[in-house]
């Protein structure tokens, strides 16, 4: 009876909760100024590479976009975190997964953010 | 270990989980057969009243005065789950002003602590009651959970090393070759299995089915199964026991149960009590008899209906007259050795039932073992599930 | 031990038979949730095409703007909207303000959703 | 409370999950006269008494006080002994009994939830609560004097059989523990109990789906309890963080 032994707690206490709900308000925040700013930047959208680089060289472009992409991965691999543990996995399972978020998330906010300051310095 | 009596019990109601800790108490290896759940007879089914004794002091003092000694005992050991407002007796004529001063003189004689009080004093406490009522007692009333009570005796006695065999029926008693009983022969519903449980003393606490063991052995109990019907109301109308004050009668008692008040109860005779029938007309008079005590009744939706069968002791009278006492057989009187049958009594006196089984069963044995079962209080009751 | 709690039940997540207003809010989150996941790392991948300059983005963008592709967005665009009104239900539920009232605010949430969703189709594949 | 001179007779179908031991399930049909207001309790109490004694179900005080009767009734999960059949069916329809999900099955329609009372337990839920206590704190509580009463939750684990979380997780404290945890909390602010709960089996697995809520036939919302649960950690552990940022300042 798995149920019945407690398990070592994971720590997934109040704060990593509140990020996600928190994170999640940002992102639609972020998304909302997003559209407005795009809209008004470059009303007929981003077609070619050179609309990109014009659109980037707007210095809130891309601060706007880095924080859109650290709060768009950190919100996502908490929340898939969450689905993993609805799925009951062992302590140690979880210890792995929790790397593999990490290292996934941060790689992919790297990479994001090279992407961006490669743009917006103009490719 | 062997050197232990082995006592197997049938049935899992109050009686039976009482008995079962209060003999794991006394050192005994105790086994509990029963072919439902716990209380899922009429334990499960009873009104849910820790009787006063006020109820039964003018017509059955010997009740009466068990009932409030056990009430003051079970307030201490299973506080867990009993909500105790203590409860009012009322009077709405004059013949229940009448019973009152019988009642009085009941109660004094049963050292029952009742007080009269004021009908605006009354309708104060409980602004739900008949405004017409003439006069109030206050009497240590209280209302239990009746799962959870049995299963607090039950979570103690396994905690004491009793063994819990539910969903399992006897189908029979193991006899010796000269008729005496040595153990019981099970069907094991959940398993789908038979086999043959022996013990040192075989102890029948089937209550209203207490006739139905006995003749497996080939003796009798002269237990009637009298039956009544309760009715449960969606809202919580009153705080407090609510009693007609009068003789014992069909739906003189409104008793608060979590956000229900429910009506009991009536009394009549059947002779299957594996299912009785709940009766469309003795609902419809729950409810007459509800509406005079808490008028706004009426205003309350019906959220349940049912019915429960007392085990009360006598064969010839008619039920309401029986007495609410409680008996123990020794069957040897009738020349089987190896069983004893407890039946009668109410829930509030499953206590005191128990201790009598247990010290009729070490004296038949020859055990020198003191009853402790008033000063233990009873495990969490969740703890007969906890592994 | 077949009706304990078990990993293995999890289709049971998705499973809207017999159940309330909620557990359609609940289910649409979690499709999307893995949803979006899924096309963020993959739009992740797929913009570094950017780097490699402008030949690259350019042709990309042309695949993009195939139906096809058009289609697959409009999905992404309506995950985001659903998941981002359901969020906004559960922080909204999680600080007190219309828990009892949890079914008319999603009925509302989900309403806006696809009036939304609407807007978006009609900007995507009827002004251009 | 109508005057019904004859009663009606329906006849229904009970399509009961049978299993025993590790043996496989399947469902057995039985075929009842029933009266439409009698309770899908009472039915099964019948099948029992008349027709195959071998079925086994839990049940105990038959008027929704004791919560043993939980179970499937046509996909949703019904306290049985207060839903009358005429709610879940019609004449010569058919009603499909089921145990509960998410506890393993003892045998036919009972099953096991030690794992529910374990959780309750931890949450040093307490039965009989002042009556202020007792019911939601939303609802009018002007009741005066030391009164006390049986609370609303009668633990019949149905909220744990509807919750989504659950069918896949035993760790999840789940919805009536962590409702349990909320009433404590009410009664007594022990950090302890704080420190039970907050964790990753906690009100944060939660996913406001509000079956639980659906389901219970108590009055115990344990969705609204979760959610009131939720801004009572986050407000106590926000207190505490700036408690220690001053106790550390010189």
């Amino acid at each position: 009876m798995a149920g019945m032994i407690s398990k070592p707690k994971q720590h997934e206490t109040v704060w990593l909760w509140l990020y996600k709900l928190l994170s999640g308000v940002v992102i639609v925040v972020l998304l909302s100024v997003h559209f407005v700013v795009n809209h008004l930047v470059a009303p007929g959208g981003l077609l070619t590479y050179a609309d990109i680089l014009r659109y980037y060289s707007n210095p809130i472009v891309p601060v706007m976009e880095i924080a859109f992409l650290v709060f768009a991965v950190t919100h996502s691999f908490v929340g898939m975190r969450s689905i993993f543990l609805d799925l009951n996995p062992s302590p140690r399972l979880i210890r792995f997964v929790d790397w593999a978020l990490v290292f996934l998330g941060g790689g992919a906010i790297v990479y994001g953010t090279w992407l961006v300051l490669l743009i917006a310095s103009g490719g | 270990m062997p050197d232990r009596p082995h006592a197997i019990i049938i049935g899992a109601g109050f009686t039976g989980c009482a008995t079962a800790h209060d003999l794991a108490l006394r050192g005994f290896d105790v086994s509990v057969v029963e072919r439902g759940e716990i209380a899922s007879g009429t334990s499960g089914r009873t009104h849910g009243l820790l009787h006063s004794g006020g109820r039964y002091c003018v017509t059955d003092p010997e009740a009466g005065v068990e009932c409030i000694e056990e009430n003051i005992i079970l307030r201490k050991i299973a506080k867990q789950c009993i909500e105790f407002n203590g409860g009012l007796f009322i009077a709405l004529d004059e013949s229940d002003l009448a019973y009152g001063e019988a009642f009085v003189e009941g109660a004094q004689a049963c050292h029952i602590p009742i007080e009269q009080i004021k009908p605006a004093e009354a309708l104060r406490l409980e602004p739900n009651l008949n405004p017409r009522l003439l006069t109030a007692f206050s009497v240590p009333d209280g209302a239990f959970d009746p799962l959870r009570l049995a299963l607090a005796f039950a979570a103690t006695a396994r905690k004491n090393g009793a063994r819990f065999f539910t969903y399992q029926d006897v189908t029979g008693l193991a006899l010796d070759g000269k008729g005496n009983v040595s153990g019981v022969e099970v069907w094991d519903r959940a398993a789908d299995q038979r086999r043959t449980l022996h013990g040192d003393m075989v102890v029948n606490a089937t209550g209203a089915w207490a006739e139905k063991i006995a003749v497996m052995a080939r003796v009798n109990v002269p237990v009637k199964p009298t039956p009544g019907v309760m009715v449960a109301y969606d809202r919580r109308l009153v705080q407090r026991v609510i009693n007609r004050l009068c003789e014992p009668a069909d739906g003189d008692i409104v008793l608060p149960q979590r956000r229900m008040v429910v009506v009991g109860t009536t009394s009549f005779e059947v002779s299957d009590v594996d299912y009785i029938p709940v009766v469309s007309e003795q609902v419809r008079m729950m409810y007459e008899r509800a509406i005079q005590l808490v008028p706004a009744v009426a205003q309350a939706k019906m959220r349940g209906a049912y019915m429960s069968a007392r085990p009360l002791i006598g064969t010839s009278i008619e039920g309401r007259s029986l007495s609410r006492t409680f008996r123990c057989y020794d069957h040897l009187e009738q020349g089987v050795e190896g069983l004893v049958t407890i039946t009668g009594g109410k829930a509030t006196t499953c206590r005191a039932m128990a201790e009598k089984t247990a010290d009729l069963v070490c004296e038949k044995l020859g055990i020198q073992a003191a009853c402790t079962t008033k000063e233990v209080v009873l495990d969490s009751y969740r703890n007969y599930y906890i592994p | 031990m077949k009706n304990a709690p078990s990993p293995a039940h999890w289709l049971r997540w998705f499973d809207p038979r017999y159940r309330q207003p909620g557990t359609w809010g609940y289910i649409l989150n979690r499709i999307t949730a893995i949803g979006l996941t899924i096309y963020l790392v993959l739009h992740l991948g797929v913009l570094s095409t950017l780097a490699k300059g402008p030949g690259a983005y350019d042709s990309f963008i042309t695949l993009v703007k195939s139906p096809g592709f058009m289609l697959g967005e409009l999905l992404v665009v309506a995950g985001g909207i659903i998941h981002g009104t359901n969020g906004i239900r559960i922080v909204l539920n999680s600080f007190g303000v219309g828990v009892r009232d949890q079914k008319v605010i999603l009925a509302i949430l989900m309403a806006l959703s696809i009036i939304g969703i609407a807007y978006f189709a009609y900007v995507m594949f009827l002004v251009d | 409370m109508k005057n019904k001179p004859v009663p009606e007779k329906w006849t229904v179908t009970f399509i009961v999950s049978r299993q025993k031991g590790q043996g496989k399930r399947h469902f057995e049909q039985f075929n009842l006269e029933v009266d439409p207001e009698e309770y899908v309790l009472d039915g099964i109490e019948r099948i029992w008494a008349f027709h195959d004694r071998s079925l086994t179900f839990r049940h105990a005080c038959h008027h929704s006080t004791c919560g043993a009767c939980g179970m499937l009734v046509n996909g949703v999960e019904k306290l049985t002994c207060i839903t009358p059949i005429r709610s879940v069916t019609k004449d010569s329809g058919t009603l499909r009994v089921e145990p509960l999900r998410n506890f393993p099955v003892v045998s036919d329609l009972a099953v096991d939830m030690a794992s529910f009372y374990l959780n309750l337990e931890k949450a040093q839920f307490s039965q009989v609560a002042p009556i202020q206590n007792a019911s939601l704190p939303f609802e009018d509580q002007s009741m005066e004097g030391d009164l006390e009463r049986l609370v609303d939750c009668i633990e019949c684990g149905m909220c744990v059989s509807a919750c989504p979380a659950a069918h896949t997780s035993s760790g999840y404290l789940g919805p009536g523990a962590l409702a349990a945890f909320q009433h404590s909390l009410n009664q007594k602010n022990d950090p302890r109990l704080y420190d039970l709960v907050d964790c990753h089996d906690g009100p944060w697995r939660c996913h406001n789906a509000f079956e639980c809520s659906a389901v219970c036939p108590s009055n115990v919302d344990p969705a609204w309890r979760i959610m009131n649960l939720r801004r009572k950690i986050v407000s106590h552990r926000l207190r505490r963080l700036f408690k220690r940022r001053e106790a550390a300042k010189p």
